[in-house]
C-alpha cells in the first residue's frame, strides 16, 4: 500500500471540508478522484501535506504515519503535487522553476531529468529563460507538472491537470499520465472534473460528494455506472 | 441575411501586439457581427487573451486598429481609449480568465459597483447621496433592481448577501458574468467562462449565452477551450495560432479544417473531442 | 573643482553605507514582501556593539587596528544576526499569512522597542570612540584645498562592493537564493516542494542583519560617534535607496544608496544642508513618477 | 495564503524544558551586548561596564516566562481549536449578530463620550486626555478612508495634519481669521495638498506609495523647520487664538462679555477645556457620519472595490484614478481639520508635533482597530493614547512598553481588534428576514 487515508476529517476555516475519508492507492496504480466543484477534492490533496492539518484520522505513506509531519518533511517523502491553480513561481524563469522542483533530488540526475522534461513538453525547452508568469495557462500547467516530476516522485498527485487546456493539450497530458504510469511505474492520484477522461485513464476511481466518498470501483465500472453519471453530471455543490 | 449583418459591430484591422521581439498577435483582422456569438479558439499561448487585452484597453497594440460601430456614439477607436473608457463609453465589457471579483464585498455589492458610473452621476459628486435626495435614492433603487433582475435570471439571487470570495468557483464565474451584464454591454467579451465548470454547469452556460443573444440582442466574443460550449453556441469561429488567424468560419467548417485539427483539436480524435467529452455519449456506455 | 571631487568621494562613501543597509531591506522584502521597518534599528544595535567591542579591545590593550577591526566585525555580525533572527521570530513570523499591513505595524512597534531598549540599556548620550583608522591618500592638491581619500572611506567602499557582488551572486545564482525568491512568491508551494520555509526566512533575516552589522561597524569607524537615534534616519534613507533603485534588486539598492549619498553630499556643500532631505525625497518622487518600479526594478508585467 | 500550521500536540515536560532552554540561550546572546555590557563616559573616554547579575536575571526571566507562556498558549490553542470545530456552520449567523452587537457598543461609546466631561467636570487631566483620544479618533477616521477603505498605504498622514495646523495658525495670527472661518478653509488647503501628492504618486504600487508618502511627510516637516520667515522655524508659532463660544471668549476678564459673564458663571479654566472637548467630539462625529454615509455611496463602494481589485474596476468602466484621488483628498482634508483643532487647542505649534512617529501612530490606530472599521479606530485610539499615559509611572519604560504592546496586539489579532466588514447594502435588509 503506497498511500492510505483512514477516517480523515479536515476543516477549512469554519467549513467541515472532509468528513471521514477512507482512500487507498496501491503501488503502480492510477487512481482518480472525481466530484463536483467544492466537493472537497482539492482539500483532500492539500491535507495530505498538512494544509490544512487533518483534525481527525490517519494518513500513511509507504507504511509511515505522516499525519502530523510538517509540510516540507512530507514533501521530502517522494510525493509530488501539482496543485490547484498550478502555483508556478511567476517571477522566476522556466528553468528556475524546474530547478526548484529538483531542490531535493540528486544533482547528478539533473541533466537527465531536464532532458526528460524537454522530451515530454518541448515548448518548455523553447521558453527556458522566459519568466514563468508570462507563459500562457497551458504552458504554466505543463511547467507545473514538469516541476513536480523533477523531484522523481514515487507518487504523483495531480489536481485538475486539464483545467484551461486546449483539447490537444488535454490529450497530451493524459497521454503523459499513462506513459508515466506504464513506462516509469509511477503511482498517480488524479483529481478531475473531466471525469470521462480521468476514469478512462485510471485503474480505480473514487467519487466524492460533500466531503465524503460516496462510491468506488474500477475506472471502467464507474464509467458505466448510472449513479456516477448522475453524480458528476448533476454536480454536488448545491448545498454549499 | 439582413442588412445590418453587413456592418460589423467590431472590426479589428491588422492588429499586431509585440512584447520585445515576440509578436503575441500578428497582423490579425477580424469582423464581429452584431447580435451573434463569435468564438475565438486556439492552443494555449496563441494570443487569445492578449487579443482581449488589446480590445479592452489594457494593452496598447503595437500596430493596427480596433473600431467599434456604436449605434449612438458612432465609430469609436478602442485602441485609443483607456480601459475604463472602453467599458464606459464604448460599452465593451469583459470577464477574466482568472475571475476577478471583489472577494470581500457581497455579490450584490459587486453588481452595484458595476453600475458605478450611472450611480456616481446620480449622486452628483456624492452630494445628492449624502443628503439622501430622492433623485439619488431612485437611482439606487433602480440599480438594485437591475442587479436583482440579473441575479434572478442567473440563479444567484439567494447568494446576493454572501461575500463573493466565499462562493464556489462555478458560482463565481456566473457572478462575474452577471456583474459584466450590469454595465449594459454592447459587446461582451468572455475569457474562458467555462473553465472549471462541471458538465452540467457548462450546459447551463450554453443556454445562458444563447438567451442573452436572443433576448438582449447582445453581441458576444468568446474565448473558450471547452468544445461543448464553443461549437454549440458560436455562430462564427476564429482560430488563432502563434498570434495569427489560421482559419475562420462556421463551427462545422472548423471541425473539418485540416489546419485547425492539426494545430488545435488533435489528429485522429477530432470528432470525439468535439462531442464525446463531457456527456460521455460516444463511449457506448448506457446509463 | 577640488571641492566637487572631495564631495564626490564623501558622497560615494555615505552612499555605500546606505547601499549596504538598503541591501538588507531589499533582501527581506525579496523574501517575505514586507518592509522591515526595524532594519535601521538593527544597524543601530550593531553600531553599539561595535562601540562596546572597540572599547573593550582598547581596554585589553589591543593596538593593531586591522586585528581589532576583524574581531569587532565578526563579533558584531554574530550578535546582530541573532537580533535579526529574534526580530523575525517575535514580530513577523506570527503574522505570516495575515494582511500586508499587520507586519508593517509590528515592525514599527519593533523599531520603537529597539530604540528605547538601547536608550535604556546603553544610555541616551552620544558615544564617541577615539579615531581608529586615520590617514588617507591625498590625490589632488591646490593652494587652499587638499582632496583626500581616507583609508576608512576606501575600506567602506571596498567592503560594500565586495558584499554586494557576493550577495547578488547568492540570490540570483544559488539554490538558496532561488529558495528565497520562491518563498516570496508562494510560501505554501515552496513548502510543498520540500523546502523548510521557516528556516529559509530566518536565515534571510540573519543575513540581512549581518549586512546591517557590517554597515554599523563601518560607520562607527568612519564617524566615531554613535547614538540610539541613528537607526531611524539611516533606516529611512536606506529604505528610500532601496525603493529608488527598485525593491528586490540588489544592484538597484546599491545604486539607490549611491545616488542618495551623492545628492546629500553635493546638496549640502553647494546649496543648503538643511534642505538635503527635501532634495532626496523630491528626487525619489520624481524618479518614481517616470519609473514606477524604481531605477533597476523590473516593471511589474500586468498579467490581466 | 493560509499560514503554515505545524503539528503541535501537547509536548512532554522534557520538550518544554528543552524549548525554554533554547529561549534562554537566545536571551543570553541577545543580552550579552546590550544588558551584560555597556559603555559609559568616565574621565573623558569610554569605559566598558559589566552587569552580569542583571543579565542572569534577564535569562532566568526569559526561561521561566517561556515555560509559563508556552503552557498557556498551548492550552488556549487547544481550546480554540475545539471551539472552532463546534462553531462550524453557525459562523454566518454569528457575524450578523456580531454586527448588531458592535452597533450597540458604538452607541454606548457615544453615550459615554457625551457624559464624560460632566462626570469629570473638575478633572482637567481626564478631559484633556479624552480630548487627545478624540483627536486621534478623528485622525484615524480620516486615514481610514485612505488605508482601510481605498487600501492605499499612507505613511505620511501627519503632513496633512501639519498643513491644517499651520494653515490655521497663520490665518489666525497673520490675518485675524477666527476658528470657525478657518476650519473649512484649512481643511480644503490640506485636501489640495492631498491632491498634489496623490496625483503623481497614485499609480505606484502599495509599498512604493508608502515611501513616497513618508518622504512627503518629511519634506513638509523639514520645510517647516527651516523656512523660518514663514513658519517660525523650530520655534513654531505661538499665541494662536483659541476658539470662542459663538464670539464669547473663555477668559477671566474682559471689556466685552465673556463666556463666564454672559452665562453668569464664575470663571473657570475648565469651561474652555470642556468646550474644546465638545468641539472635537462634534467634529469627529461629523467625520464619522460623513465617512459612514460615503461608504454606502457609489464613491465609497468604488474605494473598496479599488482596494479589492483595481483591474476589475477598470474593466467595469470605473475611473480608478478619480476614486483613489478622492479618497486621498478626503483623508487629507479630514487630517487638516484635525490639525486646525490641534493648533487651536494647544495655542502653540512647532514642527516637533508632526514627526514620523505621529504618522506611525495614526496608521497603527487604523490597522490595530481593524481596517475599515470605524469603531475599531475608537478602541485602538483609546488603547494607544492611554497606554503611554498609564505608563507614566515608569516613565523611562513607557515607550519601550508602547512598542512591545504594538507588537503584541498585532500578534494577538493580526486582522485588528475589529475585523468584521459590514456590507454596504443588503438585499435582506432586515437581516433575519430571509433566514
Amino acid at each position: 500500500m503506497m498511500l492510505q487515508l483512514s477516517g480523515v476529517h479536515a476543516h477549512y476555516g469554519h467549513i467541515h471540508a472532509l468528513r471521514g475519508i477512507d482512500l487507498s492507492v496501491q503501488v503502480g496504480e492510477v487512481v482518480t478522484l472525481i466530484g463536483a466543484n467544492g466537493a472537497g477534492k482539492s482539500t483532500l490533496l492539500m491535507s495530505l501535506f498538512g494544509q490544512p492539518r487533518v483534525s481527525a484520522g490517519r494518513i500513511t505513506f509507504d507504511g509511515e504515519d505522516i499525519t502530523r509531519l510538517p509540510t516540507h518533511i512530507i514533501a521530502r517523502r517522494d510525493i509530488s503535487l501539482v496543485p490547484e491553480g498550478r502555483r508556478i513561481f511567476p517571477r522566476m524563469t522556466v528553468m528556475e522553476n524546474l530547478l526548484m522542483g529538483a531542490v531535493l533530488a540528486d544533482p547528478r540526475n539533473l541533466d537527465v531529468d531536464l532532458k526528460r522534461m524537454y522530451a515530454l513538453f518541448p515548448i518548455l525547452e523553447e521558453r527556458l529563460e522566459q519568466r514563468a508568469g508570462t507563459l500562457s495557462g497551458g504552458e504554466q500547467q505543463m511547467l507545473a507538472i514538469a516541476r513536480a516530476l523533477m523531484a522523481r516522485p514515487k507518487l504523483l498527485l495531480l489536481d485538475e491537470p486539464s483545467l484551461g487546456l486546449a483539447p490537444l493539450y488535454i490529450k497530451k497530458i493524459f497521454q503523459t499520465i499513462r506513459e508515466l504510469n506504464e513506462d516509469h511505474g509511477m503511482t498517480i492520484l488524479l483529481i478531475e472534473q473531466n471525469a470521462h477522461h480521468a476514469l478512462r485513464a485510471a485503474h480505480r476511481g473514487y467519487v466524492m460528494q460533500h466531503g465524503q466518498i460516496t462510491m468506488t470501483g474500477t475506472g471502467r465500472d464507474l464509467l458505466a455506472s448510472a449513479e456516477v453519471r448522475a453524480a458528476y453530471l448533476e454536480g454536488g455543490h448545491a448545498a454549499a | 441575411m439582413s442588412s445590418d449583418v453587413a456592418v460589423p459591430l467590431l472590426s479589428v484591422e491588422r492588429l499586431t501586439m509585440r512584447f520585445g521581439g515576440l509578436a503575441a498577435i500578428d497582423d490579425l483582422s477580424l469582423d464581429v457581427p452584431p447580435g451573434k456569438i463569435t468564438g475565438v479558439i486556439g492552443p494555449n499561448g496563441a494570443g487569445k487573451t492578449t487579443f482581449f487585452n488589446c480590445l479592452t484597453g489594457f494593452y496598447k497594440p503595437t500596430v493596427g486598429s480596433v473600431r467599434l460601430n456604436h449605434p449612438e456614439r458612432g465609430v469609436l477607436r478602442l485602441e485609443d481609449l483607456p480601459s475604463h473608457q472602453v467599458a464606459h463609453t464604448a460599452q465593451v465589457v469583459r470577464t477574466f480568465q482568472n475571475i476577478r471579483l471583489f472577494p470581500k464585498m457581497t455579490v450584490l455589492e459587486n453588481l452595484i459597483v458595476a453600475q458605478h458610473n450611472v450611480l456616481q452621476k446620480a449622486s452628483q459628486f456624492s452630494l445628492a447621496g449624502i443628503l439622501g435626495l430622492p433623485s439619488y435614492r431612485r437611482a439606487e433603487a433602480q440599480a438594485v433592481a437591475k442587479a436583482v433582475d440579473w441575479l434572478t435570471r442567473l440563479g444567484l439571487i439567494d447568494k446576493a448577501d454572501t461575500a463573493a470570495g466565499d462562493l464556489p468557483y462555478g458560482t463565481q464565474r456566473r457572478i462575474e458574468i452577471a456583474r459584466a451584464l450590469c454595465v449594459d454591454p454592447l459587446l461582451l467579451c468572455l475569457d474562458e467562462p467555462a473553465a472549471g465548470l462541471n458538465p452540467r454547469e457548462s450546459g447551463e452556460l450554453n443556454e445562458l449565452l444563447l438567451r442573452l443573444v436572443a433576448d438582449e440582442g447582445l453581441t458576444i466574443l468568446l474565448i473558450e477551450h471547452d468544445m461543448s460550449v464553443v461549437m454549440n453556441v458560436s455562430n462564427h469561429i476564429c482560430v488563432l495560432n502563434y498570434g495569427r488567424k489560421i482559419a475562420e468560419g462556421t463551427p462545422k467548417q472548423m471541425q473539418n479544417d485540416p489546419n485547425v485539427i492539426k494545430a488545435y483539436l488533435g489528429e485522429e480524435e477530432a470528432d470525439e473531442l468535439l462531442y464525446g467529452e463531457k456527456g460521455g455519449e460516444s463511449t457506448g456506455v448506457t446509463p | 573643482m577640488a571641492l566637487a571631487l572631495q564631495q564626490l568621494i564623501n558622497g560615494l562613501t555615505l552612499g555605500a553605507v546606505y547601499g549596504l543597509i538598503a541591501i538588507g531591506y531589499t533582501m527581506v522584502y525579496g523574501i517575505i514582501g514586507m518592509i522591515n521597518f526595524a532594519h535601521g534599528d538593527i544597524y543601530m544595535v550593531s553600531a553599539f556593539i561595535a562601540v562596546t567591542g572597540f572599547t573593550l579591545l582598547a581596554a585589553f590593550g589591543v593596538s593593531s587596528v586591522p586585528f581589532a577591526l576583524v574581531v569587532v566585525l565578526i563579533v558584531a555580525v554574530l550578535f546582530t544576526s541573532v537580533y535579526g533572527w529574534a526580530v523575525e521570530r517575535l514580530a513577523y513570523r506570527p503574522l505570516r499569512g495575515s494582511t500586508r499591513l499587520a507586519p508593517l505595524i509590528s515592525a514599527i512597534g519593533m523599531s520603537i522597542f529597539l530604540q528605547n531598549m538601547v536608550q535604556l540599556t546603553q544610555g541616551a548620550r552620544v558615544k564617541p570612540i577615539p579615531p581608529m583608522l586615520t590617514g588617507g591618500i591625498d590625490i589632488y592638491e591646490t593652494a587652499e584645498f587638499t582632496v583626500r581619500i581616507a583609508y576608512s572611506q576606501m575600506l567602506i567602499v571596498l567592503v560594500t562592493v565586495g558584499l554586494m557582488i557576493a550577495f547578488s551572486w547568492l540570490i540570483t545564482r544559488t539554490s538558496f537564493g532561488r529558495q528565497q525568491r520562491a518563498c516570496e512568491q508562494d510560501r505554501t508551494m515552496t513548502a510543498l516542494l520540500g523546502i523548510n520555509v521557516d528556516r529559509t526566512i530566518s536565515l534571510t533575516f540573519m543575513l540581512g542583519a549581518a549586512l546591517a552589522a557590517v554597515a554599523g561597524v563601518m560607520v562607527t569607524v568612519y564617524y566615531g560617534v554613535v547614538d540610539f537615534y541613528i537607526g531611524f534616519v539611516a533606516g529611512i534613507k536606506a529604505f528610500t535607496a532601496a525603493v529608488l533603485g527598485g525593491v528586490g534588486s540588489l544592484p538597484g539598492a546599491m545604486l539607490g544608496g549611491l545616488i542618495i549619498g551623492l545628492i546629500e553630499a553635493f546638496w549640502s556643500s553647494y546649496l543648503s544642508a538643511e534642505y538635503k532631505d527635501v532634495a532626496t525625497f523630491s528626487i525619489l518622487i520624481l524618479v518614481l513618477m517616470f519609473r514606477p518600479s524604481g531605477l533597476l526594478g523590473r516593471p511589474e508585467v500586468e498579467k490581466v | 495564503m493560509p499560514p503554515l500550521v505545524f503539528a503541535n500536540d501537547a509536548p512532554t515536560a522534557a520538550e518544554r524544558l528543552k524549548d525554554a532552554s533554547g529561549v534562554a540561550l537566545i536571551a543570553l546572546l541577545l543580552g550579552i551586548p546590550m544588558i551584560g555590557l555597556t559603555t559609559a563616559d568616565q574621565g573623558g573616554s569610554l569605559q566598558v561596564l559589566t552587569r552580569w547579575p542583571l543579565l542572569a536575571a534577564f535569562i532566568a526571566a526569559s526561561f521561566c516566562g517561556r515555560l509559563v507562556v508556552r503552557y498557556l498558549l498551548d492550552a488556549l490553542k487547544r481550546r480554540r481549536q475545539a471551539q472552532d470545530r463546534q462553531a462550524g456552520a453557525a459562523g454566518a449567523k454569528e457575524t450578523r449578530r456580531g454586527g448588531r452587537m458592535l452597533e450597540s457598543i458604538g452607541w454606548l461609546a457615544f453615550g459615554l463620550a457625551l457624559v464624560l466631561p460632566i462626570v469629570f467636570s473638575d478633572n482637567r487631566y481626564v478631559v484633556d486626555t479624552a480630548t487627545t483620544v478624540l483627536i486621534y479618533v478623528m485622525l484615524g477616521w480620516g486615514l481610514n478612508v485612505v488605508v482601510g477603505l481605498a487600501g492605499l498605504l499612507d505613511l505620511g498622514h501627519v503632513a496633512f495634519y501639519a498643513v491644517g495646523a499651520y494653515a490655521y495658525a497663520l490665518l489666525s495670527t497673520q490675518f485675524g481669521w477666527g476658528f470657525w472661518a478657518a476650519l473649512p478653509v484649512a481643511g480644503i488647503i490640506a485636501g489640495v495638498f492631498g491632491l498634489a501628492l496623490g496625483w503623481p504618486s497614485l499609480r505606484l504600487r502599495g509599498d512604493y506609495l508608502a515611501i513616497v508618502t513618508l518622504g512627503f511627510g518629511e519634506i513638509i516637516r523639514v520645510v517647516l523647520i527651516n523656512w523660518t520667515d514663514f513658519s517660525g522655524g523650530p520655534n513654531g508659532i505661538s499665541s494662536i487664538p483659541r476658539p470662542t463660544f459663538f464670539g464669547l471668549p473663555f477668559v477671566p476678564s474682559s471689556d466685552n462679555p465673556t463666556f463666564a459673564t454672559y452665562f453668569g458663571l464664575e470663571f473657570s479654566p475648565m469651561h474652555r477645556i470642556i468646550f474644546l472637548y465638545y468641539v472635537i467630539l462634534v467634529l469627529s462625529l461629523l467625520t464619522n457620519v460623513l465617512v459612514k454615509r460615503l461608504r454606502k455611496l457609489p464613491i465609497g463602494r468604488a474605494w473598496e472595490a479599488v482596494r479589492e481589485d483595481e483591474i476589475a474596476c477598470k474593466a467595469l468602466g470605473m475611473n480608478v484614478t478619480n476614486a483613489k484621488l478622492s479618497a486621498f483628498a478626503l483623508g487629507a482634508m479630514l487630517g487638516g481639520v484635525a490639525g486646525v483643532f490641534f493648533a487651536a487647542r494647544q495655542g502653540f505649534i512647532s514642527p516637533e508635533s508632526f514627526t514620523f512617529n505621529e504618522s506611525a501612530i495614526i496608521l497603527a490606530i487604523v490597522v490595530l482597530g481593524g481596517m475599515g472599521s470605524q469603531l475599531g479606530v475608537v478602541l485602538a485610539s483609546v488603547v494607544l493614547v492611554l497606554l503611554p499615559e498609564l505608563g507614566r509611572d515608569f516613565a523611562e519604560y513607557r515607550m519601550l512598553l508602547f512598542g512591545a504592546a504594538m507588537i503584541l496586539i498585532m500578534v494577538w489579532r493580526p486582522g485588528g481588534i475589529l475585523s468584521h466588514r459590514e456590507p454596504t447594502l443588503l438585499l435582506s435588509s432586515e437581516g433575519g428576514r430571509r433566514e
